[in-house]
C-alpha cells in the first residue's frame, strides 16, 4: 500500500461522493461510507512501515513529500476511524437535510486534508493540506448559516493569523536551509542559535496554538463547536482540533529537537516552562467557564479547550512519560469528546434540535444508548478509572510531581474537580430526573446513530482496562522522537517510583461490584415504581415541573459568575471593534470631490520634495 | 441484653430490627407536634429507644400522626403512608385522630382515621405527655413481637374498602391505586 | 375621629355611623355605595384592607359584609401614632341572591378574601377573575359557614356512615 | 499476606466504620447529656433496612449504588491497614481517582430518582467536595512533593523511620490544614449541607429505602474511615509509634500491633472530629466554600510553598 494511493482514495473519494450524490442519495451514502472505510483499512495496513517517498517535484522547485512513520500512523488511523464513525453517524442525522452532498464532499475533504498534514514530509506540503484543512472547516462551520456565519469567520480569521504565522516560519527556513524537508531540517536546525529556535518555536507556536486553542489564542472555539453540525463537531473536536499537538510534537521534537528544545531559556523561563504555564492555565479557566454554560455543546466545547491544556502539559515536558501521556490523551481525548458529541447529536435529532440542559431532562428510559454513550463519555473526561481518560491523565500527573512542579500538578487536579461538576450537570440535566411530558413518545436513536456510540463506548474501556495496546505504539513513538522507553505492559506501566495496574483494578471493581449486587439480589425485591410515585411531602406531584435543572450549582454561580467570563475573547472583539472604527474614519479621506483628491497629491509631492531637500542639505 | 434477647435476634433478626430501629416520619397537623421536640431531644430521648426521626417516609417504617387530620391534609397522610416501604405501623397520636377530639361534629376534620388508612395503635389524650409515645413504642414492640402489628397486610387485604372510603371523599383521587384492587381473602 | 364622621355624613346620604371606642368606626351603608365609600375611604389613607368578614343573619334573611380597613401611614391629618384607627364598612345582602360586586380593582389583596366567602358563604362576587375553591376538597351543597348547614347531619352522613372495617367484615 | 489482606481489609473497614457510626451517635447524645441509643444500634438499623421493602426507581437507581459501594472497597484496598496494604499501584494519584467512584454512584443513583431534594443534595455535595478538593490537592502535592513519590505505602514506610509528618516542620502547616477540612471532608457539621433532613429531605438519601438506605449508611461509614485513615497515613505515620514497633516489622505480632495502633489513632481523630460536629450549627453552601478557600486554603498553600522552598 503506497502513500499515493491513500492521498487519491482520499481526495478522489470526496470528489466522487459530491458527483454521485447528483445520481442518487443513497449510492452516495454508501459510496462514502465505503470510502471511509477504504482509508481506515489503507491506514491500518501501514502500520510499522516506514517510508519517505516525493510524489511532485518542481513545485517552485521544492519537492513534495509523503512519509510514513510511527507518529503520523498513530494520528492517522485515529483520523480515518474517527473519520469513518462520523460518517456513519451523519448517515441519519444529514437525512432530508438539504446542501447533504456538499456537507459529505466537504467532511471527507477535511478528513483527507488531515490525512495529508500527518503524511506530509515536508512543510510545504504540510502547509497546503493545513490550508485545505481550514477552509473547508470554515465552510463547514457555516453550514447551518445564523450564528454559524459568525462562528465561521471568527474561525477562519485566527486561521488565517494562524497561517501567515507558519508561513513566515517557513519563508525564514527556507532561505536559512535552502529546503523544508523535515527529515532534512531536523538535522540542520538543532545546531542554530538560540535566538534563532526561540523564534521558529514562537512563531509556528502561534499556529499550532490558534489550532489547538491554547488559552489566550482559544477564543474561535466554542462558537465554532457550538454551530457546526453535530458529526462534524465530533470531528472537529476529536481530532482536527489536535492538529495543533501533532504540529507541536512537530516542531517541539522533530524539527529543532528535544534536546534543543528543552534548554531553551533560564531559570523559571524556559521555553518548555512557559508552554506547560499556558497549558495549566488553558486548563483551569475553560474547566470553570464550562460550569456556568446551559448549552450542551458549549458545555463540552470549553471541555474541549480544558482537555487541550493536558496535552500540553503532557507534551511540554519533554519526559517520555509526559509524552506518553500527552499524546495518549490526545487520543483518549479524541474518542470520549467525540463520544459525547454524538449522543448530543442523537438527543438533537431525536428532539428537534434542542440542545439546551434546561428543557431536557429524564431521558435515560427512552435514549439508554447515548445515555450509556454519554456516561462513559463523561467517566472519560473527568479521568475515572478504568476509562481511558485515567491512565493518561495519572501519566500527565505524576510526571508534573516528578518533576517538581506541584503547582502545575494542582491546576491539573482542580481541573478535574471542576470537569466532575460540569459534566455531572450535563448529564443529569439530560438523562436523569424526570421525564418531561412533550418527550413522552421519543424514539430510540436509529441504528447508524447506535453503532458509533457503541464502538467509542467499547474503545474508552478497552482503553481503559488495557491501555498496553495504544500504549506499545506511543511508547515506539516515543523511542523514535529521540526518549527513554517506557516499561509498558498490557495493562499498564511500571517505572521507578510506582506502576499502575489497571488490571488488578479492574478485577476488584469487578469482584466486589459482583459481591455486593448479589447482596442486593439477596435484599428484598424491589419493585420498580413510576416516575411521579416520588416524596414530594406527601402532594402528589405536578407534571413537569418537578425536576431541578435551572442554576444547577446556583450558589456557586452567586459566587464565581462575575470572575468567569471570556475576558479574552471580549478583548479580542474589542480589538476588532477598535480597528473597524478605525478602518471607518480612514475611509473618510475618499471625500469624492477631484479637489480633495488633488490637494492629496500636491500634500504628498510637497513632502517628497521636502524630504529631497532634507536629503540634500545633510 | 439478655440471652433469651440474643435468642430471639437469632431466630428473627428481622423482626427485632424493625421493634428496636423504629424510623419515625411525623406528620405534624395539630397541636400533637408540640410535644415531639422535647420527647426526641435532650429531655425524653428517644434515640435511646431507637426511634429517631427521619426527613422521607421511604427511610421511615413508624408513622406518627399528631393532631387533627383535616379532610385535605388526609390526602397527604394517605400518600405519605403509601409511600413507605413494608413493613409499617401507624400511630395515631393525641383524641383527634381517633374520633375526632373536640372537632367531633365539624363538616372538614376526619373522625375516624382508621377508616382510611390502617392504624396499629392509639395514644388518647388532648394532650398525651411525651411519657406516653414511650409507653407507645413499648406496646407496638409487644404488638410486633406477637405479630399483631399488621396494619400494613390488612391495608394490602382490605385495599378496596380503604380506596373507596378515600375516594368517596375525593372523587377521583391524582394517583395511580398502590396494590390491584381487589380484596385478598 | 369626630371630622371623618362629619367628612363622611356630608360625603354621603343614608349612612349610619357608630364609634365604638377609640379607635374603631362603623360604618353602616347601603349596598349600592360601598365601591364609593371605599375608593373615598382609600384616598383619605386607609389604605389597608385588612380583611372582608360576613355574617350569616339567617332570621333577616340577609349577609352582612365587613370590609375592614386600616391606614398604613399618616394621610389622614388625624392619624397619630398612638390611635390607630380602624373602619368597619358594613352592608347588608340578600341572602336568596347572594351575590356582590368585587372590589378588587380598588384593593388588589380582596381577591383571596372574596374567594373564600365565596367558598364558605357562596357569596357570588361579580367581575372576580377566578372563583375556584380555595381551602376545600369537596363539593358542598350548602356552604357550609351558612347557619343552614346542619354539621352534625352533614357528618353523620359522611364520616359516621362509613363501617368501621369490624363491622365490615360481619 | 496480600490474600489475607484483601479479604481481611475490607471486613475492618467495615466492622470499624458501622462501629464508629454506633460511638459517634452515642458520644454525641453524651454530649447532649442524653443516655443515647446502644452502640449497636447502626447494626440494628442495617439488619432492619435489609429486610425492608423498597422501591427501585430504574436500573442506574439500583446500579449506581452498587458501584458507590464497591468504589469505596476498593479505595480501601488501596489504603495502608496497618503495615497491610493489598494493593498499592497508582498510589495516592490513584486513590484520589477511586475516591470519585463513590460520589458519582450516589449521584448518578439518586440523579435516576427524579426527586428535586436529591438533585439539590447532590448539587451542595459537589460544590463541597469542590471546596474541600482546593486545599486537600494542596495537601497532597505537599506531602507527595516532600516525599518524592506518589506511593502512600512508601510515604507511610518513610515516615516509621523519619517520624510523623505531623511532626515534622515542612509538613505542619498541611496537617493543620487537613484537620481544618476533615469535617467538611466526612460530611458532618459544620459542613452537613448536603445531606440536610430537615431541608432538602437528606438530600441524595431522599428517595432511597430499605436495602438502597443500608447501603447508603454502610457507605457512609466506609466513606468516614477512609477519609480519616488518610489522614492518620499521611500526617500520623499509619502503624508507626515512636519507634516502638519497628523491631517487630512483618511478623504476625507487628502486623497485628500495627493494625491495631493505626485504629487507635483513628479513633482519636475521629472523636476531636466529633466534638466539632456536637457544637455547630450548619454552614450554608457558600459559607461553607469561603470558609474552606479561606483559611485551610492559605495553610495548605503556604504549606506547599514551605515545601517547594525546603526541598
Amino acid at each position: 500500500m503506497s502513500l499515493e494511493l491513500l492521498i487519491i482514495v482520499a481526495f478522489g473519494g470526496a470528489f466522487l461522493t459530491y458527483f454521485l450524490g447528483k445520481i442518487s442519495s443513497k449510492l452516495r451514502n454508501s459510496f462514502a461510507v465505503l470510502n471511509a472505510l477504504a482509508l481506515v483499512v489503507i491506514i491500518a495496513c501501514l502500520y510499522g512501515q516506514t517510508m519517505e517517498k516525493s510524489f511532485y517535484f518542481g513545485f517552485f522547485s521544492l519537492p513534495l513529500i509523503l512519509r510514513n512513520n510511527v507518529l503520523s500512523w498513530f494520528f492517522a488511523i485515529a483520523i480515518s476511524v474517527l473519520g469513518a464513525l462520523s460518517v456513519i453517524f451523519s448517515l441519519s442525522y444529514m437525512r432530508n437535510r438539504e446542501r447533504t452532498d456538499f456537507y459529505y464532499l466537504m467532511m471527507l475533504l477535511v478528513n483527507a486534508a488531515m490525512l495529508g498534514i500527518v503524511f506530509s514530509g515536508d512543510l510545504i506540503s504540510f502547509f497546503i493540506f493545513w490550508e485545505i484543512m481550514s477552509w473547508s472547516t470554515c465552510i463547514l462551520i457555516s453550514y447551518n448559516r445564523g450564528p454559524a456565519l459568525a462562528a465561521g469567520m471568527k474561525y477562519i480569521i485566527m486561521s488565517i493569523i494562524g497561517s501567515m504565522a507558519m508561513l513566515v516560519g517557513m519563508l525564514s527556513l527556507y532561505t536559512t536551509y535552502g529546503t523544508l524537508n523535515i527529515a532534512t531540517l531536523s538535522t540542520l536546525v538543532a545546531s542554530s542559535s538560540h535566538g534563532y529556535l526561540l523564534f521558529l518555536l514562537i512563531i509556528f507556536g502561534i499556529t499550532f496554538g490558534i489550532k489547538n486553542a491554547v488559552m489566550p489564542l482559544h477564543t474561535w472555539l466554542p462558537d465554532a463547536y457550538a454551530e457546526a453540525p453535530s458529526p462534524f463537531t465530533a470531528v472537529l473536536s476529536g481530532m482536527l482540533t489536535r492538529m495543533g499537538i501533532y504540529g507541536f510534537l512537530l516542531i517541539m521534537y522533530v524539527i529543532v529537537g528535544a534536546g534543543a528544545t528543552l534548554h531553551l531559556g533560564h531559570g523559571f523561563f524556559t521555553f518548555n516552562n512557559i508552554l506547560a504555564w499556558l497549558g495549566a492555565i488553558t486548563i483551569v479557566i475553560p474547566t470553570f467557564i464550562a460550569m456556568l454554560q446551559n448549552d450542551a455543546k458549549k458545555l463540552l466545547a470549553w471541555h474541549g479547550i480544558g482537555q487541550g491544556g493536558y496535552m500540553i502539559l503532557g507534551i511540554a515536558f519533554g519526559t517520555s512519560l509526559g509524552m506518553a501521556g500527552g499524546i495518549f490523551h490526545t487520543l483518549n481525548h479524541a474518542i470520549y469528546i467525540s463520544l459525547l458529541f454524538m449522543s448530543v447529536a442523537a438527543i438533537q435529532y431525536r428532539t428537534g434540535g434542542v440542545r439546551d440542559l434546561n428543557s431536557l431532562g429524564g431521558l435515560i428510559k427512552k435514549m439508554p444508548i447515548a445515555f450509556i454513550g454519554g456516561l462513559l463519555g463523561i467517566c472519560g473526561l473527568i479521568g475515572i478509572p478504568l476509562t481511558n481518560g485515567f491512565v493518561s491523565k495519572w501519566l500527565i500527573y505524576k510526571t508534573l510531581i516528578l518533576n517538581g512542579a506541584p503547582f502545575l500538578a494542582f491546576a491539573a487536579l482542580i481541573g478535574t474537580w471542576g470537569t466532575i461538576l460540569s459534566v455531572y450537570k450535563f448529564l443529569h440535566n439530560i438523562f436523569l430526573g424526570q421525564l418531561p411530558e412533550k418527550y413522552k413518545n421519543i424514539q430510540k436513536s436509529p441504528f447508524s446513530m447506535r453503532l458509533p456510540i457503541i464502538v467509542l463506548s467499547f474503545a474508552i474501556l478497552l482503553f481503559g482496562i488495557l491501555p498496553g495496546i495504544p500504549l506499545k505504539v506511543i511508547n515506539a513513538i516515543d523511542v523514535s522522537l529521540g526518549f527513554k522507553s517506557l516499561n509498558v505492559t498490557l495493562w499498564g506501566i511500571a517505572s521507578d517510583s510506582g506502576t499502575l495496574n489497571t488490571i488488578n483494578i479492574f478485577a476488584v471493581v469487578l469482584v466486589f461490584g459482583v459481591i455486593i449486587w448479589l447482596l442486593f439480589k439477596a435484599g428484598r425485591k424491589a419493585p420498580k415504581v413510576d416516575q411521579y410515585d416520588n416524596y414530594a411531602a406527601g402532594a402528589a406531584i405536578p407534571k413537569g415541573k418537578y425536576h431541578y435543572t435551572v442554576d444547577y450549582y446556583n450558589p456557586f454561580y452567586r459566587m464565581a459568575t462575575p470572575y468567569l467570563k471570556d475576558f479574552v475573547d471580549v478583548f479580542y472583539m474589542k480589538i476588532a471593534k477598535w480597528t473597524q472604527n478605525l478602518c471607518n474614519t480612514v475611509r473618510r479621506i475618499y471625500t469624492g470631490y477631484v479637489g480633495n483628491y488633488v490637494m492629496y497629491i500636491v500634500l504628498f509631492m510637497a513632502f517628497l520634495i521636502l524630504i529631497q531637500l532634507k536629503w540634500s542639505v545633510f | 441484653m439478655d440471652r433469651n434477647q440474643l435468642k430471639k435476634w437469632f431466630e428473627s433478626p428481622a423482626k427485632m430490627g424493625h421493634k428496636y430501629s423504629l424510623h419515625v416520619v411525623y406528620f405534624c397537623t395539630g397541636c400533637g407536634i408540640i410535644e415531639i421536640p422535647p420527647s426526641i431531644t435532650a429531655r425524653w430521648d428517644a434515640e435511646r429507644f431507637g426511634v429517631i426521626p427521619v426527613a422521607t417516609p421511604r427511610q421511615a417504617n413508624l408513622f406518627l400522626i399528631t393532631g387533627y387530620v383535616s379532610v385535605k391534609t388526609l390526602k397527604a397522610v394517605i400518600r405519605t403512608y403509601e409511600q413507605m416501604p413494608e413493613p409499617k405501623f401507624t400511630v395515631g397520636f393525641g383524641s383527634c385522630p381517633i374520633n375526632g377530639g373536640m372537632y367531633w361534629d365539624s363538616y372538614n376534620t376526619i373522625k375516624h382515621l382508621d377508616k382510611y388508612i390502617p392504624i396499629d395503635g392509639w395514644i388518647a389524650g388532648c394532650m398525651p405527655r411525651p411519657e406516653a409515645i414511650f409507653i407507645a413504642v413499648t406496646h407496638l414492640w409487644t404488638l410486633i413481637d406477637k405479630e399483631m402489628a399488621d396494619g400494613y397486610k390488612k391495608y394490602k387485604e382490605n385495599y378496596r374498602y380503604y380506596r373507596a372510603n378515600q375516594e368517596q371523599l375525593y372523587g377521583k383521587l391524582d394517583w395511580p391505586p398502590l396494590f390491584s384492587e381487589e380484596d385478598k381473602k | 375621629m369626630k371630622s371623618l364622621k362629619k367628612k363622611l355624613e356630608s360625603s354621603f346620604s343614608d349612612i349610619k355611623i357608630n364609634i365604638t371606642d377609640d379607635s374603631r368606626i362603623t360604618v353602616n351603608i347601603k349596598k349600592d355605595a360601598v365601591v364609593s365609600i371605599l375608593n373615598f375611604l382609600k384616598n383619605l389613607g386607609y389604605e389597608h384592607l385588612a380583611l372582608i368578614s360576613c355574617i350569616d343573619w339567617i332570621e333577616e334573611n340577609e349577609f352582612e359584609l365587613v370590609y375592614i380597613l386600616s391606614a398604613y401611614m399618616e394621610k389622614d391629618q388625624e392619624y397619630n401614632e398612638k390611635e390607630k384607627k380602624t373602619i368597619l364598612v358594613k352592608t347588608r345582602i340578600s341572602r336568596e341572591e347572594s351575590k356582590f360586586i368585587t372590589v378588587i380593582n380598588i384593593f388588589e389583596n380582596a381577591e383571596p378574601y372574596e374567594r373564600e366567602l365565596h367558598e364558605l358563604f357562596g357569596i357570588n362576587f361579580e367581575g372576580h377573575p377566578r372563583l375556584t375553591p380555595l381551602f376545600l376538597e369537596r363539593d358542598y351543597k350548602i356552604p357550609p359557614f351558612r347557619k343552614d348547614f346542619d354539621t352534625r347531619k352533614y357528618v353523620k352522613d359522611v364520616f359516621d356512615k362509613i363501617p368501621s372495617i369490624e363491622e365490615r367484615k360481619k | 499476606m496480600q490474600i489475607w489482606g484483601i479479604i481481611l481489609s475490607p471486613l475492618l473497614a467495615l466492622v470499624v466504620g458501622i462501629f464508629f457510626l454506633g460511638l459517634s451517635r452515642k458520644i454525641m447524645a453524651r454530649i447532649h447529656w442524653r443516655y443515647g441509643p446502644p452502640i449497636t444500634q447502626p447494626v440494628i438499623d442495617i439488619i432492619k433496612l435489609f429486610s425492608q421493602k423498597s422501591i427501585s426507581h430504574g436500573t442506574i437507581f439500583d446500579l449506581g449504588l452498587i458501584l458507590s459501594l464497591a468504589g469505596s472497597f476498593v479505595v480501601i484496598l488501596f489504603l495502608p491497614l496497618g503495615q497491610m496494604c493489598p494493593l498499592s499501584s497508582g498510589g495516592l494519584l490513584a486513590i484520589l481517582y477511586l475516591m470519585l467512584l463513590a460520589p458519582l454512584g450516589i449521584a448518578l443513583s439518586s440523579g435516576e430518582a427524579a426527586n428535586p431534594n436529591s438533585s439539590i443534595g447532590i448539587s451542595r455535595k459537589f460544590l463541597l467536595a469542590l471546596g474541600y478538593e482546593v486545599p486537600l490537592l494542596f495537601i497532597l502535592l505537599a506531602v507527595m512533593t516532600h516525599y518524592n513519590t506518589i506511593s502512600l505505602v512508601e510515604i507511610v514506610r518513610i515516615q516509621s523511620t523519619t517520624g510523623w509528618s505531623f511532626g515534622s516542620l515542612p509538613l505542619l502547616l498541611s496537617g493543620i490544614a487537613y484537620f481544618l477540612i476533615l469535617p467538611a471532608i466526612l460530611g458532618i457539621r459544620p459542613f452537613e449541607i448536603a445531606g440536610a433532613g430537615q431541608e432538602i429531605s437528606s438530600g441524595a438519601n431522599a428517595e432511597f429505602g430499605g436495602k438502597f438506605l443500608a447501603f447508603s449508611t454502610i457507605q457512609h461509614a466506609l466513606h468516614e474511615f477512609i477519609g480519616i485513615s488518610l489522614f492518620v497515613n499521611l500526617f500520623l505515620g499509619g502503624w508507626s509509634l515512636f519507634g516502638i514497633l519497628e523491631p517487630i516489622t512483618n511478623t504476625v505480632w507487628g502486623v497485628i500491633l500495627g493494625i491495631i495502633v493505626f485504629l487507635i489513632k483513628m479513633l482519636i481523630v475521629f472523636i476531636l472530629g466529633l466534638f466539632i460536629n456536637a457544637v455547630f450549627p450548619r454552614f450554608r453552601i457558600e459559607q461553607a466554600i469561603k470558609y474552606l478557600w479561606k483559611w485551610p486554603t492559605l495553610f495548605a498553600f503556604i504549606g506547599l510553598i514551605v515545601v517547594v522552598l525546603v526541598k
